[in-house]
């Protein structure tokens, strides 16, 4: 025994303790407690797999709308039904499948490839989930009560808002996806401050992999793009439930405002759905060329560039509509605009694949059938963009044609590719060789067989949600050709769940990074650890596992940060946006049911809202505030026993970061900005509204005058800036100040809420009678509402300093709350200047 | 101060949306006036558009400018293009130089998108 | 020994099959002769009147104070009620009284109870009881009409109680000659669509055509119209019969126009409705069909009814439990289209017009 | 007019020669690849040119993805690779789009230039179509579920709707426009060629959506003129005693509280005027044949017939009863 070999046998067991303390950790708990799991491994599993099973179910019904539509004057399903069936496919198929699958895979993959142990907020993750697992199966499920919505899955009113001809579906619709939606939203900011602040140390902005790019790019989508729906579907249910007047007509409202809001978010969506997949090829396609991405920065410039100009694409959902053809221009600009960054992406790849050496394989397969389907999409894509030609192809069978080539050439393809990639990644297993080529060439045969006689189908005058139409028109044949493909589609991918579900248990696990790929998720272990990656390593380069030898083994014993988890706490790190300097060492809550709870809560306060159940939805309301309370309360702002602790390579790193240091900082802003896109909607309607009534406003004293919104802004400005001073004197260790401020504070936004209120109230509007005191309402009522969960947070801000959470030191919650009122404070002097000033100018 | 700190070592992001977000703005300028025009300016359908033709010039003017000199300083971010790509260097140079190229490909792509809108008021005259 | 979940459990199962051991042996007696022991007695009244209690919680009262309504309860009393419960002047019979439990009688027991109460015991009866629910679902009219007449029940003797359930018998038309059925059914329809009657107490009979009141009876007796009331007045009619009650009230006089007090200000909207319908909503006018020159005899004629009546008929429709002959679909689609505003308009309208006799038969 | 439309639409077709097999798909009642109006023409040569353009491109990005892939995957110059991005990816995408949005532009103002005089008001209701011709001279015609235009003009639709959105799409002819409630649209046709075509609704607009279409019959000017007016007179009487017992059941049964019959003392507006059933070419908005079978079950099933309908079934009607209305509505040329 040398010296050295007693040292390496010392080093030796020292890692074997790290790595049981790290594995003790980072457990899965067993039994029931299972489902407690918070961890981005776990409930990305849950996440994604609940996806595809909403996938085959939309799948099913879509199967229905093919065997309805074989043959003339069929009638296997009855009017009534087949308008269930294809709402309910459309909308599965957009909610619940196609943009939390993104948001499933990326929560499962994200950490890994930024070798981070886990997203900062792995209990908003877990809590997005169970909402999405409610309020799916509450949207599913309607359909065996024949209760499913059968507006459409865009549900244009005023077809929609009749109560007589549209049931408690539309309600299910509206309340349970406005319910996923907030969760879709809740992800987003997670993902963001996952990319933009948990990337391992060294990984510079320009060598995030670029699935992280896509996902900020994507994440800073939905934060535009989902507000909209979410204030559509306020005026929405406001018309149904309590008959204020947006869409009717006869009283000033305009069904049109639903079409612009809802496509405001439409549009972006289809680029949300579709970005993803388009990301999962560019992990993919490097590794099977075994080159790096060539044009890293043009598929960056892609990906921006898509997110922006798919804002202004929304009117070519309207080019029938009659509006003027100078808008209709502007769209149709856009929309052809918007072709470049997508081709740029398509060229990318093939110039990857020829500076490269592509080997093949069924995830390649699936790339270069997504590749075929997607350019014909994006080719038709570019022909509907002209107005003249929409004219005669939109609301047609071409259109569904068309959405189909991008949506399952641009989405399912690219994702099934990465099922077959990432699954050993996931299982430590491959899935079949041999049956994954029958699935794709089942899968793709079946696709254009049936989806490209739809093209023809619709220029021959078939136009899309007809239950039934009769022979002769010359479209008996090519609809039967379509049923047919469409059993031929379904079979493959019956295949591959059959892939995916047989029992591998005597299959050996693979080798580590099977693909021979470069990026760090590859990391992992065969079968993968509850860690995630054994010690965050230090990065140089886009491709680390290619470009860093040596870089697993480093990894593997250890020689990076954070390789130990002394405390029993999980942690991880927290670096810098741009260059990903060490900043902090993050502790993450752990497992609780309290996420599930506060899920079904709120899942109870929509459902029974649904029903019309006041007591019920009250009740709910009030725990569901419990459990959030408490989570926020036993969760975050914790105080560490320590302020710093090594991390490793000597570095020492805080434990408590607060204001833009910290990601709570960072996830309050970004809420707050989607939060502004919501409100920015509403504003948009009171323009709307001005711009195509003549009576809108009625007069220059129609509002809720001028006194009373002026009254409530000075006090809720009172109240923003008492808030700022709480902070300030809170730094300067002056807590008794911040525990009278804050009530006083709390105080003032409750008399800034009545003086709001009192306005419209004291002026006699009823927002029954007509559009312009619904909206007067409206906008001074989400305002209030924000004014009040405003004091919520000052009196939760007091309750921490009394119990000592919120000290001079340590002062997340106070910097938080006065983020929340810069924006209130912003909400109320648009929505006073608005309310009590436009009408004097109008 | 962290703020402000923040602000500036996220500057690399900001200045990259910086032409986008102008096409947006300038997109949304033109959709505006010619949207409340049409919906507010007397003679309905047959309004003649000269008014607004000449406002979507005037902000296409100012908005290309405004991308051109985005893309100018981005140029010169990029060295003007004396190293190549692909910028994948750990280094804080590379980095730069990434945004460099990233945002002058955006800003020209920005450019093309802003004279596309712009295009409308070449054909189009009037409300219908 | 420490109860753990899994002892708990075997001695729940143990629990319910000795039970299930103890009904399947027979040992239990289940006979009615020997009535309840006091301390069950209580026990099913006490849950009885809990139930009750915390069930009715939030029914709303309506108005019970008009006589008609009263008459109309009592006439269904006299009918539905009496055998079971007896009345003033007719106690309950032997049979009944050894019922376990026997069916009280009620003119002591009505002031233990809220009318919500009543509405819902009446309403949906009471398991392990001879009590019934009332036989159709939606006619929550009927029932509180009951429960008017339940609510004066204790302070009525004899002579009243005969003359609010069965009026003074007089007969509204010369009966035709062979009349054998006609003389046994009058008495119990005209208790209530008898002269002085009707149309207050119920829908005036008098002048609408034979076809339309032949299949509204044989509507009531398929259980095609619900009403506890007529569902129990149609029971057992033979055709026959059915035939000869119609032709018997469609050949008779139109009684008196209803009571004043409709509120004039309604008429002009009414009218209009009445006779221009309401385009926009996809209402026709209602002359359409009920007041055609020579009207089809599948449809009724409204004028002479109570605005009550007529607006109770529209509220049913919309609900979807009128029911009602082969042609009611047409009346439910248009009602559904109706308001509650153009309801009470068009309802005042027709009561405020004379009743009117039918013109000539078809060419 | 006429002439120079024939000429595009020979344009179009030589154009559209490329594709070969297509073609024989795509004649058809309710065709936008078989134009019968000057607008759907334009579009189907639009739509050729484009599609001609997308199966070249696609067969290039198609054919340099396998190339790249599985013909050659061997490592190429990197420099191709900038070039392909440079070109492929951006300058030839930049100019074909720049051409065909100008394209698209300058086509718009174009389809939307007004019309010749005659107007027509249609009004999209569940789920059929009241029709109001609008004469030079100030008369108004109502009409239900068919369109009749004057061949070689422009005609001006305005567009409606009672009750929620539908869309008027007549392929053959033009482009579809939305009926929205509270707003009223404008479409102007201007067919080429005589001929019988069908239209329908394209925006989803409840359960029978499916169920609403409509004729359009496109005739000469003379033809149009009498057929204009003989649509203007009221009903010819009833000429028999089985028709007369049907007219006095129409109004008995109650008919008229919706539908008119111009001429008599049916004048409901809620349903399709009736005046000259006899002489349009189909039933309950385009989905039965004109005739008296079809007329029969209409009346006696409309709610199987179409679910959702606001017309009450009459099948509960005694048989002969039913046969004189089916009888005197089949009279009414």
């Amino acid at each position: 025994m040398t010296a050295s070999a007693d040292d390496a046998a010392l080093d030796q067991a020292r890692q074997q303790a790290q790595a049981a303390r790290l594995r003790q950790v980072w457990a899965t708990p067993g039994g029931w407690r299972y489902w407690s799991a918070v961890n981005n491994s776990e409930v990305g599993l849950w996440y994604t797999a609940t996806a595809f099973v909403f996938l085959l179910f939309a799948g099913l019904l879509g199967l229905l709308i093919r065997v309805q539509l074989a043959v003339p004057d069929n009638d296997v399903l009855s009017a009534e039904l087949y308008n269930q069936v294809f709402t309910l496919h459309g909308t599965v198929m957009m909610f619940l499948f196609a943009v939390p699958v993104f948001e499933a895979f990326s929560i499962l993959i994200l950490p890994e490839m930024l070798a981070a142990r886990d997203l900062p907020f792995p209990r908003l993750s877990a809590f997005g989930y169970w909402c999405f697992l409610i309020g799916g199966l509450f949207v599913c499920g309607s359909i065996f009560f024949n209760a499913a919505p059968d507006g459409g899955w865009f549900m244009y009113p005023p077809l929609t808002t009749d109560l007589e001809q549209s049931g408690i579906g539309a309600d299910i619709w509206l309340l349970g996806l406005s319910f996923i939606e907030v969760a879709s939203i809740a992800a987003a900011v997670e993902l963001i401050v996952g990319v933009l602040k948990c990337r391992p140390p060294g990984m510079r902005i320009n060598l995030i992999p670029l699935y992280g790019w896509y996902v900020l790019v994507v994440a800073g989508m939905i934060l535009f793009a989902f507000p909209p729906l979410i204030a559509g579907d306020i005026l929405f249910e406001l018309e149904r439930l309590l008959d204020w007047p947006f869409f009717d007509p006869a009283r000033g409202g305009d069904p049109l405002l639903w079409q612009h809001l809802f496509w405001i978010f439409g549009h972006p969506e289809v680029y949300i759905v579709f970005l993803p997949a388009i990301a999962l090829l560019a992990m993919i396609i490097p590794t099977f060329a075994q080159t790096p991405i060539f044009g890293y920065s043009w598929i960056v410039l892609a990906a921006v560039g898509t997110g922006f100009l798919s804002f202004g694409l929304w009117v070519h959902h309207m080019y029938t509509t009659g509006l003027p053809a100078i808008s209709l221009g502007f769209f149709s600009a856009a929309s052809v605009a918007v072709a470049i960054p997508t081709g740029v992406q398509i060229f990318v790849f093939i110039a990857t694949l020829l500076v490269g050496r592509a080997t093949f394989s069924v995830p390649m397969l699936f790339a270069c059938g997504a590749l075929a389907i997607f350019t014909l999409g994006g080719l038709t894509g570019v022909m509907v963009a002209l107005a003249p030609f929409d004219w005669q192809a939109h609301d047609s069978y071409f259109i569904v044609a068309h959405l189909h080539h991008t949506l399952i050439g641009g989405v399912l393809f690219p994702i099934i590719a990465g099922i077959y990639y990432f699954y050993p990644f996931i299982t430590g297993r491959k899935l079949s060789d041999r049956l994954g080529r029958w699935a794709f060439w089942l899968m793709f045969v079946g696709f254009n067989i049936s989806f490209v006689p739809m093209h023809f189908t619709g220029l021959r005058g078939m136009p899309r949600r007809i239950f039934t139409y009769p022979s002769g028109l010359g479209w008996d044949w090519l609809n039967l050709v379509s049923t047919i493909g469409a059993f031929i589609l379904a079979a493959g991918i019956l295949v591959l769940v059959l892939d995916v579900l047989r029992p591998k248990g005597r299959q050996p696990y693979v080798q580590r990074n099977p693909w021979r790929a470069g990026t760090l998720e590859w990391l992992t272990e065969m079968p993968g650890e509850d860690w995630g990656v054994r010690s965050v390593p230090i990065i140089t380069s886009r491709y680390p596992l290619w470009d860093q030898p040596d870089l697993m083994r480093q990894v593997d014993e250890g020689r990076f940060y954070l390789a130990d988890a002394e405390e029993g706490r999980r942690e991880t790190l927290v670096t810098s946006v741009l260059d990903a300097e060490p900043m902090q060492c993050l502790r993450v809550p752990g497992n609780t049911f309290l996420t599930m709870a506060a899920a079904g809560l709120t899942g109870a306060v929509f459902i029974f809202a649904t029903f019309h159940w006041w007591l019920a939805t009250a009740v709910s309301a009030v725990l569901a505030l419990v459990a959030i309370v408490a989570w926020l309360w036993t969760g975050t702002a914790i105080i560490p026993e320590k302020p710093s602790k090594p991390v490793g390579r000597g570095l020492e790193l805080p434990l408590y970061a607060s204001g833009p240091d910290s990601v709570g900082w960072w996830a309050m802003f970004i809420t707050m900005l989607g939060d502004m896109a919501a409100f920015a909607s509403l504003v948009f309607g009171y323009f709307f509204y001005w711009t195509i009534r003549p009576d809108f406003p009625p007069g220059p004293d129609a509002g809720p005058g001028v006194a009373w919104p002026f009254l409530a802004l000075s006090l809720i400005l009172a109240a923003w800036a008492l808030t700022l001073a709480a902070r300030r004197w809170n730094r300067q260790g002056l807590s008794q100040n911040l525990q009278l401020a804050l009530p006083l504070a709390a105080l003032l936004a409750l008399a800034g809420t009545a003086a709001l209120l009192a306005g419209p109230w004291q002026a006699g509007l009823q927002p029954q009678a007509a559009v312009y005191p619904a909206t007067v309402w409206l906008l001074a009522g989400w305002t209030a509402c924000h004014v009040v969960i405003g004091a919520i947070m000052q009196l939760y801000g007091l309750a921490r300093s009394l119990a000592h959470r919120l000290t001079p030191a340590h002062d997340i919650d106070i910097r938080n709350i006065a983020l929340y009122w810069h924006f209130t404070a912003l909400t109320a002097v648009v929505t006073v200047a608005v309310l009590a000033l436009f009408p004097k100018v109008a | 101060m962290a703020a402000e700190r923040a602000l500036q070592t996220a500057g690399g992001l900001w200045t990259l949306i910086v032409s986008p977000t102008v096409w947006a703005v300038h997109f949304t300028l033109c959709y505006a006036v010619a949207a409340v025009y049409c919906a507010k300016a007397g003679g309905g359908q047959a309004a003649d558009l000269l008014p607004v033709r000449a406002w979507i010039a005037a902000v296409t003017v100012a908005a290309l400018a405004i991308i051109l000199w985005s893309g100018h300083r981005a140029l010169r971010q990029w060295s003007a293009g004396a190293v190549d790509p692909p910028h994948d260097a750990a280094t804080l140079a590379d980095r730069r130089r990434f945004f460099g190229l990233a945002t002058l490909l955006l800003a020209g792509l920005s450019c093309v998108a802003t004279i596309y809108v712009a295009l409308p008021a070449l054909f189009i005259g009037d409300c219908r | 020994m420490r109860l753990t979940l899994r002892r708990g459990l075997l001695i729940l199962a143990a629990l319910a099959g000795g039970g299930l051991l103890f009904a399947w042996s027979g040992l239990f007696n289940v006979a009615a002769s020997g009535g309840h022991w006091p301390i069950t007695d209580w026990f099913l009244h006490w849950v009885m009147r809990s139930s009750v209690r915390t069930q009715a919680l939030g029914i709303e009262v309506p108005e019970l104070n008009e006589p008609a309504m009263v008459q109309r309860g009592a006439g269904h009393f006299a009918a539905g009620c009496a055998p079971c419960h007896g009345a003033p002047g007719q106690p309950q019979s032997a049979v009944v009284t050894a019922m376990t439990p026997p069916p009280p009688a009620l003119a002591e027991r009505i002031a233990a109870w809220q009318p919500n109460q009543l509405f819902w015991i009446v309403r949906h009866g009471i398991k392990y009881t001879g009590m019934p629910a009332w036989p159709a679902t939606g006619r929550d009219d009927e029932v509180w009409a009951v429960v008017a007449f339940l609510l004066r029940l204790p302070e009525l003797d004899d002579g009243t109680y005969r003359r609010l359930a069965f009026g003074d018998g007089a007969t509204a038309h010369p009966l035709p000659p062979d009349t054998a059925t006609l003389e046994r059914l009058l008495p119990r329809c005209n208790a209530c669509h008898g002269p002085g009657r009707a149309p207050a107490t119920a829908p005036a009979l008098a002048g609408q055509s034979g076809p339309y009141l032949a299949a509204t009876l044989a509507a009531y007796a398929e259980r095609r119209r619900g009403s506890g009331i007529m569902q129990l007045a149609a029971d057992g009619l033979t055709p026959a019969a059915i035939a000869e009650l119609a032709a018997y009230y469609a050949g008779s006089q139109a009684g008196s126009p209803p009571a004043a007090g409709t509120d004039l200000a309604l008429l002009p909207e009414g009218e209009q409705i009445a006779r221009r319908g309401v385009p926009a909503s996809g209402v026709p006018a209602c002359a359409s069909c009920h007041d055609a020159v020579a009207r089809y005899p599948a449809y009724p004629a409204l004028a002479g009814q109570t605005a009550a009546y007529l607006a109770g008929q529209l509220a049913l429709f919309q609900s979807g439990a009128r029911g009602g002959t082969a042609y009611s679909h047409i009346m439910a689609m248009i009602a559904s289209r109706l308001d509650d505003a153009q309801i009470a308009a068009v309802s005042a309208y027709y009561a405020s017009q004379p009743p009117r006799q039918r013109a000539a038969a078809l060419p | 007019m006429g002439g120079t439309g024939a000429e595009r639409r020979r344009a179009g077709w030589r154009l559209a020669w490329p594709a070969g097999l297509a073609l024989a798909a795509c004649s058809g009642s309710q065709s936008a690849l078989d134009p019968a109006g000057s607008e759907a023409e334009r579009v189907a040569q639009l739509f050729w040119v484009m599609l001609i353009g997308t199966g070249v491109i696609w067969s290039l990005v198609i054919g340099a993805a396998v190339y790249a892939a599985r013909v050659r995957p061997g490592p190429h110059d990197p420099a191709i690779s900038r070039r392909l991005i440079h070109w492929g990816g951006i300058g030839l995408p930049v100019l074909a789009l720049t051409a065909l949005l100008a394209y698209g532009l300058q086509l718009m103002p174009e389809l939307r230039a007004a019309g010749d005089g005659l107007k027509i008001e249609v009004s999209g209701e569940q789920w059929w179509w009241r029709v109001r011709y609008q004469t030079a001279d100030g008369r108004s015609i109502v009409s239900a579920n068919e369109i009749r235009l004057p061949a070689g003009e422009r005609v001006e639709l305005t567009l409606a709707s009672p009750d929620v959105i539908h869309s008027l799409w007549i392929p053959n002819l033009a482009g579809k426009v939305d009926m929205i409630p509270g707003r009223v649209n404008r479409l102007v046709l201007e067919p080429t060629r005589t001929g019988n075509f069908r239209g329908v609704c394209a925006e989803f607009c409840g359960a029978s959506h499916a169920l609403m279409a409509f004729a359009v019959v496109v005739v000469t000017r003379p033809e149009f003129e009498q057929w204009l007016s003989q649509e203007a007179a009221a009903a010819t009487g009833a000429s028999s005693a089985e028709l007369r017992r049907g007219a006095v059941l129409f109004e008995q049964v109650g008919c008229g509280g919706c539908h008119a019959i111009r001429g008599t003392a049916a004048a409901g507006t809620i349903g399709p005027d009736l005046t000259h059933l006899a002489s349009r070419r189909t039933l309950a908005a385009g989905i039965l044949p004109n005739e008296p079978a079809a007329l029969r079950r209409w009346i006696a099933a409309a709610d199987t017939i179409k679910p959702g309908v606001r017309m009450p079934s009459f099948g509960m009607l005694p048989a002969a009863d039913l046969d004189a209305i089916v009888a005197y509505l089949a009279s009414l040329e």
